[in-house]
């Protein structure tokens, strides 16, 4: 049997049979399985398209080649660590009495959810089916985020609804206008007008006033998800507010996804258009969010509202590169993608022990974490030297690629960078240095923390900065083949 | 824009097209109402009227495309979008107690003009695609675009959580007609889920009412504003 | 070989009578001094006397007196004794001159001053940290100015290799060279203050609070005080010798005959008696400044030898 | 073994040094024997394999399949490398030797008290596994850098030095100013490191690729080779503690461990200019002498800037600091003039000039970095760092007391010690502008040079104070009067370094021969004629320039000494002790001594305007005719400090306050952003 199907239907049977469950301790248990279980399957799926390449779904309904595949492995990598580190975490939580059990049911049935929306939405070939999956991926966090039922978790979640449900409508608007050009060319009688793999092998015909239009719309849509400055307002609040595992998986995941969708249309437009525009309007966006949320970082106050930040300033990286396009801009924002993923993800699982063992997420009550629990400490220094970009850690080398090919294409444009990433590591540090060292406050003590999540992702990373293992980079080469249409050098 | 656009007079047009022209324009003059409507109950009613042209326009264009699965999406929308949501909203009001509220839209007009200034720019946007458009209904897209857009201000003119909500429908709505209008409905499949996703929207939009009101005790989206990057 | 010999030889003499004539200057100037005072003046060899009568006292040491502060009266004397023996001071035709240019002179010089400053310090006395602390201030406002003004020399003769700079301007025979007026007046002014005179310091008092050298030897006596005294009288010298045998070196030997050595010697005394003369007239008729109008003396000394240096730039050089 | 081979090993045995202190929190033998015992065979490894590099003069590349798939890791041993090789190699041997008895000050229980440990009897000792660990990975980066043939590696291995340095500087993280410091210097660090990418950046863009022999390869235009340069000077400067980038410097050196600071300021720094040799004289091409020309001006400033800061400082660690700027300074100078002289042809002399910045680097990596552990040595015993509460230690540390005095005079640049040479050639080479055609360059540099006699006349002073403060008249406090000597180890880290300064101070020309290979590398030249005359004389340009016999200097001394103790101590009697005579005052106590901010008024009233002076006295009268007490104050500030950084801090607040007026809170305001957003676009497109 195809372990694409095992891939998505193991998290929706999990979801389904966590809404059932009412004791959270066997759900967490539960949780941790299924995940593991779909990384498996992902894993196993991956080696499928690496050995035969693009596969295509008998229905045509889904399409897997290196570009999604990989972020298919990703996506269920990371879930399953967020999945282990959320276990005692959420146990923690219920025992500070944070929240019921009633709403850890939900909490575990969600986050299955989610995990399917993401697959389905990396998965699936048909753009319909794309926008349906995104916003069924906010429908499913959206409950999540105001679980404590604080003010400002139910403030926050209503701007994420509102915000990313319209932003996703604009999106709607947009596959619409595809769908629209599309028929224009290939008849409306026929209706696997929406298909990506359709699309794409047609793109140069389909009209570009059209798909101008439909891409200005996708943009604004996805990129409302990606969280590109200025329609990031829901970004830190919701990461901020929500349970500590969401917003591990919000921003390892949902933004890569929502940027995925962005690259495919991108893809197609490109296709059309025969011009940049693409190009320069993700370029534009990127360098705004990249330069506006390091300045952000300077004015915080709550550690975890930092850090999303911090995956905005990262995002509009990752999003720019794609917009200079070629062979080597590509590659480095796959791998940067990768590599902030998994050093988020584990940025905010010890951000959430962090927080735990001070009993706030203020950053001034938070001190000298290293004192208190070296292990938390350091990895929380660790983590925050690796997204700052300090070698030998993957983040370094990606960003030293994106330098590297903005220096051959838009040598200007390098002094902006530069100049944000000397901001933003700024604006992390000046927060992060008395949270670390110093002398603990009275009361703040150790927790029950799981860091072997942190550990695995922070080995993974250092490895991917040290040397990109050979599959690994066959892999890129493919997807950036695919996207760009070369091979980096 | 190589080919040359297809002239068209309103005239040689069938009279169920015609009808699906005039609706189109109900459809929009039904945004304009709601933009100006300041109180809670009437604009829950446009908004379930606007829902019921929107499935007679589809159920006009399936007469006249001969798509058989838009009557399903036409029959689809009248329920969801014509009976149930605005019941849903309708009952939240109630036990809500705020049916009687009236809110203050700041310069009514002035929002009024912006509005048609958007139908403007809209109809001056979707020219070139409207232009190698041989439907029809090609200004469709302008007009349901204008819908989209007026959505989006109702949004950002209303206060009130429920008038926002309803923007956001209104928004929904706006698409449905695109896809409807300008090219004959979407495949089956993204319908379904499409619908699927508005329902469950609507339900946690309900949920969410309660939230806020239990929250801040009043559904003003103004009072929403502890998370901000302003000075402390 | 032979010859090789006999020039080691040579410099050996010549260090001797260097160190050895250093008192008889020092005297003569003492002498000069008071007669331009109406003072009954010692004899000649007063010094002689002097440093003969501490080198047979007892020696007397503070009770925390530390190995620094009795060996740097040795280190001190011996700085001297190898500046002296590298300055060419009746023949040019010097082998040792070969082991230090005038910087590592310079050197030498600052040498001994660092362990005079240390020793200063070392019985923990407020004198001697404050002698320590002007002489040092003093010192390093006079190097730079000192190797500003001998720069000047180095760049016309393109060497710091004092005999070979001598021999170029022998060579050169008689020329008026701007900027060798300039670097002579600073290299005087630097002297004065080096060697510790008036107007920047006064060798013949005790306990007056602007005394910089004589404040950082209070605690000594015996033969480590006849040691810094003896250098300080070579260092005299040195300095004199410099000042006449580069800017006048005329009468100096060039080989090593008999004739010459005794026609060198001959001049080198005349020159440095005439030179002697200047610096009573000048102690005698300028008063000692306050410690915080050296800056400006010395800063005057340095814009001297700066413009000296200006002018061999512009004036002197055809490029 | 090859001398490829040897580097490894030493980068190698770093971090397994490293990786084996990692169990020192639970045995601290660990970091102690086991640890630095490996470092010392790493740091004999590289030593090894500097000089035989040295010897061989060849170039031994080898690629290591890391890094990018097409970017493997381009790794070359050439005699540059090898030389700073040695440095690093010298240093890290003497810290070895040092360090283990030094660690037992951390082995107690810190002298902070913080409350929120009810748990882990761990915790109330610093880490020492961390400690080793950074330690580890620190002298690892350092030698990596030296190794690196391509931009990547280069970068790679060089935050890997800056980050475990910036650990190691935040280890006494207990003390709120060292977190200070530590943060400025990983913040300095990172802007340096992004410049320094730039300037690569520009290379790797006219050369194809990142590897520097592509670099070499590259053809720039005169423009874009100035932007490089000015680039690579800016961001090595920053590490180096060029002036006005140094201000982190004075602050991160002292704050680590003294064994570190010992590392940082006698050896990193060496690396920074390294990093600057490689990328101007290897990688950039022909140099252009107005490069020369700036090199030189900000070199000189610095230098004079340096001693001046470090004459008026009380903290012994934080002076030895600014020091390090004085003497990076002089090194500078040293490459400007090289660069001067390459630019207008007279390569010969450039010779001249780089074999001073060599030596130099040289000289002060061996001297400071004694000094750092000399002043480790006295904080270890006193726990005092401030010089007007030392005093009298040479009666009581008489070994550390020695040692530290041949730093002194080495530092002092006095005969016949190593500074002096490599500032003797220094000099040697500015008074070779005779052979310049521009007037200006003839009149400058001579200038500049005597600014550089200026600077050496100060470092005397300083460190005449430092010595005369610190070990020489009495205790100042109690702890001082108690101290006692350090251990044998300790003793020995010292005791090799302070031999090295008088072996390099005496037979220079030796040296010479060593760095022969690397002139014959950068300029294709050797400076034969520095040893023309044998080992015994150091002529530079030729003997009729200039010549300079340390060895004879030495036996002259030695002469002097044999014959002062023949002729007068054997008739004398031995030496009577009494009071101290002092002009017959009596009663002399340990508070009537000159304090070192005493020694230091004069000069600081002569350069005043150099410094941000705050002096104020508060004086309680009780009645006009008679003062209670008076109360003296001085804050001695740092210009650039406030005229740089400070209003580029604001800048970045002031920008980052603004920008936070766009997100607030309403979410109506949010939706007419994405509004707008999309209108405008519609609008572009159309």
């Amino acid at each position: 049997m195809n372990p694409l199907y095992l891939v998505l239907g193991l998290p929706l049977g999990g979801g389904l049979v966590l809404a059932l469950v009412r004791s959270h301790r066997i759900a967490g248990l539960i949780n941790v399985a299924v995940s593991t279980a779909t990384c498996g399957a992902s894993v196993w799926l991956a080696l499928n398209v690496l050995g035969t390449g693009p596969e295509l779904s008998p229905d045509k309904l889904f399409y897997i080649d290196a570009f999604n595949v990989y972020l298919v492995a990703l996506t269920a990598f990371v879930g399953m660590t967020t999945a282990i580190f959320s276990r005692p975490y959420m146990q923690h939580e219920v025992e500070r009495g944070r929240v019921g059990s009633q709403r850890m049911r939900l909490y575990h049935s969600m986050y299955q959810g989610f995990l399917f929306a993401m697959l389905l939405a990396l998965t699936t070939n048909n753009m319909g089916v794309l926008w349906v999956a995104m916003e069924a991926a906010t429908l499913t966090t959206v409950l999540l985020v105001s679980l404590y039922r604080t003010p400002e978790s139910v403030e926050a979640a209503w701007k994420y609804f509102i915000l990313c449900g319209v932003g996703i409508a604009q999106a709607l608007f947009g596959t619409v206008l595809l769908y629209f050009a599309a028929e224009r060319r290939l008849g409306a009688k026929r209706n696997d007008s929406l298909l990506w793999s359709v699309l794409h092998t047609h793109a140069a015909q389909l009209d570009p006033a059209v798909l101008a239009i439909a891409f200005v719309f996708l943009l604004v849509g996805y990129g409302t998800k990606v969280g590109l400055v200025p329609l990031h307002n829901w970004l830190p609040d919701a990461h901020s507010e929500g349970p500590t595992p969401m917003s591990a998986v919000l921003s390892g995941l949902l933004l890569n996804v929502a940027l995925y969708a962005l690259v495919r249309v991108k893809m197609l437009v490109d296709g059309s258009l025969h011009t940049a525009l693409a190009g320069h309007l993700m370029m534009g966006f990127g360098l705004l969010s990249f330069l506006v949320a390091g300045l952000f970082l300077h004015r915080q106050h709550d550690i975890k509202r930092m850090y999303s930040y911090s995956s905005i300033e990262h995002m509009g990286l990752t999003t720019f590169a794609f917009g200079i396009g070629g062979a080597l801009a590509t590659f480095a924002a796959l791998l940067h993608m990768t590599v902030h993923s998994l050093t988020k993800s584990a940025i905010f699982v010890t951000v959430g022990h962090a927080a735990q063992l001070a009993g706030t997420q203020r950053i001034e009550h938070i001190r000298g974490l290293i004192r208190t629990q070296p292990a938390v400490g350091w990895g929380l220094l660790a983590g925050s030297l690796a997204i700052a970009g300090f070698p030998p850690f993957g983040v370094f080398m990606s960003e030293f690629l994106v330098l590297n090919a903005t220096m051959k294409s838009w040598p200007w444009l390098t002094v902006p960078l530069l100049l944000g990433l000397a901001i933003a590591f700024a604006g992390l540090f000046r927060h992060l240095h008395p949270m670390i060292y110093g002398t603990p406050p009275v009361g703040q003590t150790r927790v029950k923390a799981n860091m072997l999540p942190v550990m695995v992702h922070l080995a993974l990373v250092l490895w991917l900065g040290l040397s990109i293992p050979l599959f690994l980079a066959h892999w890129f080469e493919q997807a950036t083949q695919l996207i760009s249409g070369s091979l980096p050098v | 824009m190589n080919l040359q656009p297809v002239t068209m007079h309103l005239t040689d047009l069938s009279l169920f097209s015609q009808g699906i022209l005039v609706s189109a324009a109900l459809v929009l003059f039904t945004s304009f109402v709601m933009l100006a409507q300041a109180r809670i109950q009437p604009l829950i009613y446009t908004f379930a009227w606007q829902g019921v042209l929107l499935s007679v326009t589809t159920a006009l264009v399936a007469l006249v495309s001969g798509h058989t699965h838009l009557y399903i999406s036409a029959l689809l929308t009248f329920v969801l979008k014509a009976l149930l949501i605005p019941w849903m909203l309708y009952r939240l009001v109630q036990r809500l107690h705020i049916q009687q509220d009236v809110e203050i839209v700041s310069h009514p007009s002035l929002t009024l003009l912006g509005g048609a200034v958007l139908v403007v720019f809209c109809y001056y946007v979707a020219l070139p695609v409207a232009q190698l458009s041989t439907l029809v209904t090609r200004n469709t897209i302008a007009v349901s675009m204008a819908i989209v857009l007026l959505g989006m201000l109702l949004m950002i003119t209303r206060r009130t959580a429920v008038a926002q909500v309803i923007g956001f429908m209104s928004i929904e709505n706006g698409l449905f007609f695109a896809a409807v209008a300008s090219t004959y409905g979407m495949p089956m499949i993204v319908e379904l889920g499409i619908a699927f996703d508005v329902l469950v929207a609507a339900v946690l939009f309900g949920v969410f009412f309660f939230q806020i009101r239990t929250s801040i005790d009043s559904l003003d989206v103004d009072r929403l504003n502890r998370l901000s990057e302003r000075e402390e | 070989m032979a010859d090789n010999l006999n020039g080691w030889l040579f410099a050996a003499l010549q260090t001797l009578l260097f160190i050895g004539g250093a008192p008889l200057l020092a005297g003569w100037i003492k002498r000069l001094k008071c007669h331009l005072q109406n003072r009954a003046a010692p004899s000649l060899f007063q010094p002689y006397r002097d440093l003969a009568k501490l080198f047979t006292k007892d020696l007397v040491l503070a009770q925390n007196a530390s190995w620094i502060f009795r060996t740097t009266p040795y280190v001190v004397f011996g700085a001297m004794l190898l500046a002296a023996s590298t300055v060419p001071l009746v023949a040019i035709p010097l082998p040792t001159s070969a082991i230090a240019d005038v910087i590592v002179l310079v050197g030498f010089f600052s040498l001994a001053r660092f362990f005079q400053a240390l020793a200063g310090m070392d019985i923990g006395t407020a004198f001697g940290g404050m002698g320590a602390s002007r002489e040092m201030t003093v010192a390093s406002l006079a190097e730079p100015a000192t190797l500003m003004a001998v720069f000047t020399l180095t760049m016309t003769a393109s060497t710091t290799n004092l005999s070979v700079a001598m021999q170029h301007i022998l060579n050169a025979g008689l020329v008026l060279r701007p900027s060798f007026l300039f670097a002579l007046l600073s290299l005087a002014m630097v002297a004065v203050a080096e060697t510790g005179r008036i107007p920047i310091d006064n060798p013949a008092t005790h306990l007056e609070l602007t005394m910089l050298h004589e404040a950082m030897v209070l605690e000594y006596g015996a033969r480590h005080l006849a040691l810094i005294d003896w250098a300080g009288m070579i260092k005299l010298t040195i300095y004199a010798v410099l000042i006449s045998n580069i800017f006048f070196p005329w009468g100096i030997s060039r080989q090593l005959t008999l004739s010459g050595l005794v026609l060198g010697t001959v001049a080198v005394t005349a020159k440095l008696a005439l030179l002697a003369v200047l610096l009573a007239l000048w102690e005698t008729v300028l008063a000692k400044m306050r410690l915080f109008r050296v800056p400006q003396f010395l800063g005057f000394a340095f814009l001297l030898s700066l413009l000296g240096i200006l002018m061999h730039v512009i004036l002197e050089t055809s490029v | 073994m090859s001398p490829l081979t040897l580097a490894y090993a030493a980068v190698a045995g770093a971090l397994l040094s490293g990786v084996v202190s990692l169990a020192a929190d639970r045995f601290p033998a660990a970091l102690r024997f086991g640890s630095f015992s490996i470092l010392g065979a790493a740091g004999v490894a590289a030593v090894a394999a500097g000089v035989e590099e040295l010897l061989s003069g060849t170039r031994i590349t080898s690629q290591l399949p890391f890094g990018l798939p097409w970017l493997n890791w381009h790794l070359r041993l050439d005699p540059l490398s090898g030389f700073f090789m040695a440095i690093v190699g010298i240093a890290v041997i003497a810290v070895s030797l040092y360090g283990p008895g030094y660690v037992r000050e951390f082995e107690r229980p810190t002298r902070t008290a913080d409350p929120a440990h009810s748990d882990g009897e761990s915790h109330t000792h610093q880490s020492l596994a961390a400690l080793g660990l950074f330690t580890g990975i620190f002298v690892a980066g350092m030698l990596a850098v030296l190794l690196a043939d391509d931009a990547f590696v280069f970068m790679i291995s060089w935050e890997l030095m800056s980050v475990s340095s910036y650990l190691l500087v935040a280890y006494q993280h207990h003390n709120p100013a060292n977190r200070h410091a530590a943060f400025l210097y990983l913040l300095l660090a990172e802007v340096g490191a992004l410049v320094i990418l730039l300037a690569f950046g520009v290379l790797a863009g006219f050369g194809g690729n990142f590897t520097f022999s592509a670099m070499r390869a590259a053809h720039l235009s005169p423009i874009w080779a100035s932007v490089a340069f000015t680039l690579a000077l800016f961001g090595f400067g920053m590490k180096a503690g060029m002036v006005p980038l140094h201000v982190w410097l004075p602050e991160a050196h002292p704050a680590a461990p003294s064994h570190i600071s010992a590392l940082m300021s006698g050896v990193m720094i060496k690396v920074a200019i390294y990093g600057l040799i490689r990328f101007v004289f290897d990688l950039l091409g022909q140099p252009q002498w107005s490069w020369g020309l700036a090199t030189l001006a900000i070199g000189t400033a610095t230098a004079l800037l340096g001693v001046l800061y470090a004459l008026t400082q009380n903290d012994l660690k934080r002076l030895l600091a600014y020091s390090s700027v004085e003497n990076i300074g002089i090194i500078l100078m040293g490459l400007g003039l090289g660069m001067i002289f390459i630019g207008t042809g007279h390569p010969a002399l450039a010779v001249v000039a780089l074999l001073a910045a060599l030596y130099h680097s040289l000289n002060h990596a061996v001297f400071k970095t004694l000094l750092f552990l000399g002043a480790g040595a006295v904080l270890y015993r006193t726990h005092e760092r401030d010089l007007d509460r030392l005093g009298g230690l040479i009666r009581r540390m008489p070994v550390t007391a020695f040692f530290v005095l041949i730093g002194c005079l080495s530092i002092a640049a006095l005969p016949p010690f190593n500074g002096f040479v490599s500032e003797w050639l220094t000099l040697q080479a500015a008074l070779q502008v005779p052979v310049l055609a521009s007037g200006v360059l003839r009149s400058i540099i001579p200038i500049a040079a005597a600014l550089l006699a200026l600077t050496t006349a100060l470092a005397a002073a300083t460190f005449v104070k430092v010595y005369g403060v610190a070990f020489l008249g009495q205790a100042r406090t109690r702890h001082v009067a108690h101290a006692r000597e350090v251990s044998l180890g300790m003793r020995a880290g010292m005791g090799l370094l302070a031999l090295l300064c008088i072996v390099l101070g005496v037979v220079p020309t030796l040296v010479i021969r060593l760095i022969d290979p690397i002139t014959q590398q950068l300029l294709q030249l050797s400076p034969a004629a520095a040893t023309a005359r044998g080992w015994l004389w150091l002529t530079p340009v030729s003997p009729h320039v200039a010549s300079y016999s340390a060895p004879l200097v030495v036996a002259a001394i030695a002469i002097t000494f044999v014959v002062g103790y023949l002729l007068l101590h054997r008739r004398a009697r031995s030496a009577r002790r009494s009071d101290p005579w002092d002009c017959g005052f009596g009663g002399l106590n340990a508070r009537m001594q000159y304090t070192s901010t005493a020694f230091a008024q004069p000069i600081r009233r002569v350069f005043a305007p150099v410094w941000r002076i705050d002096e104020r006295i508060e004086k309680v009268q009780a009645s006009p005719t008679r003062i209670t007490s008076v109360r003296h104050q001085l804050r001695i500030g740092d210009w650039s400090w406030l005229a740089a950084y400070l209003p580029i801090g604001n800048l970045v607040l002031a920008a980052a306050r603004r920008v936070g007026r766009i997100q607030t809170g309403s979410i109506r305001i949010y939706l007419a952003y994405s509004f707008f957003t999309l209108l405008l676009l519609l609008w572009l497109i159309t």
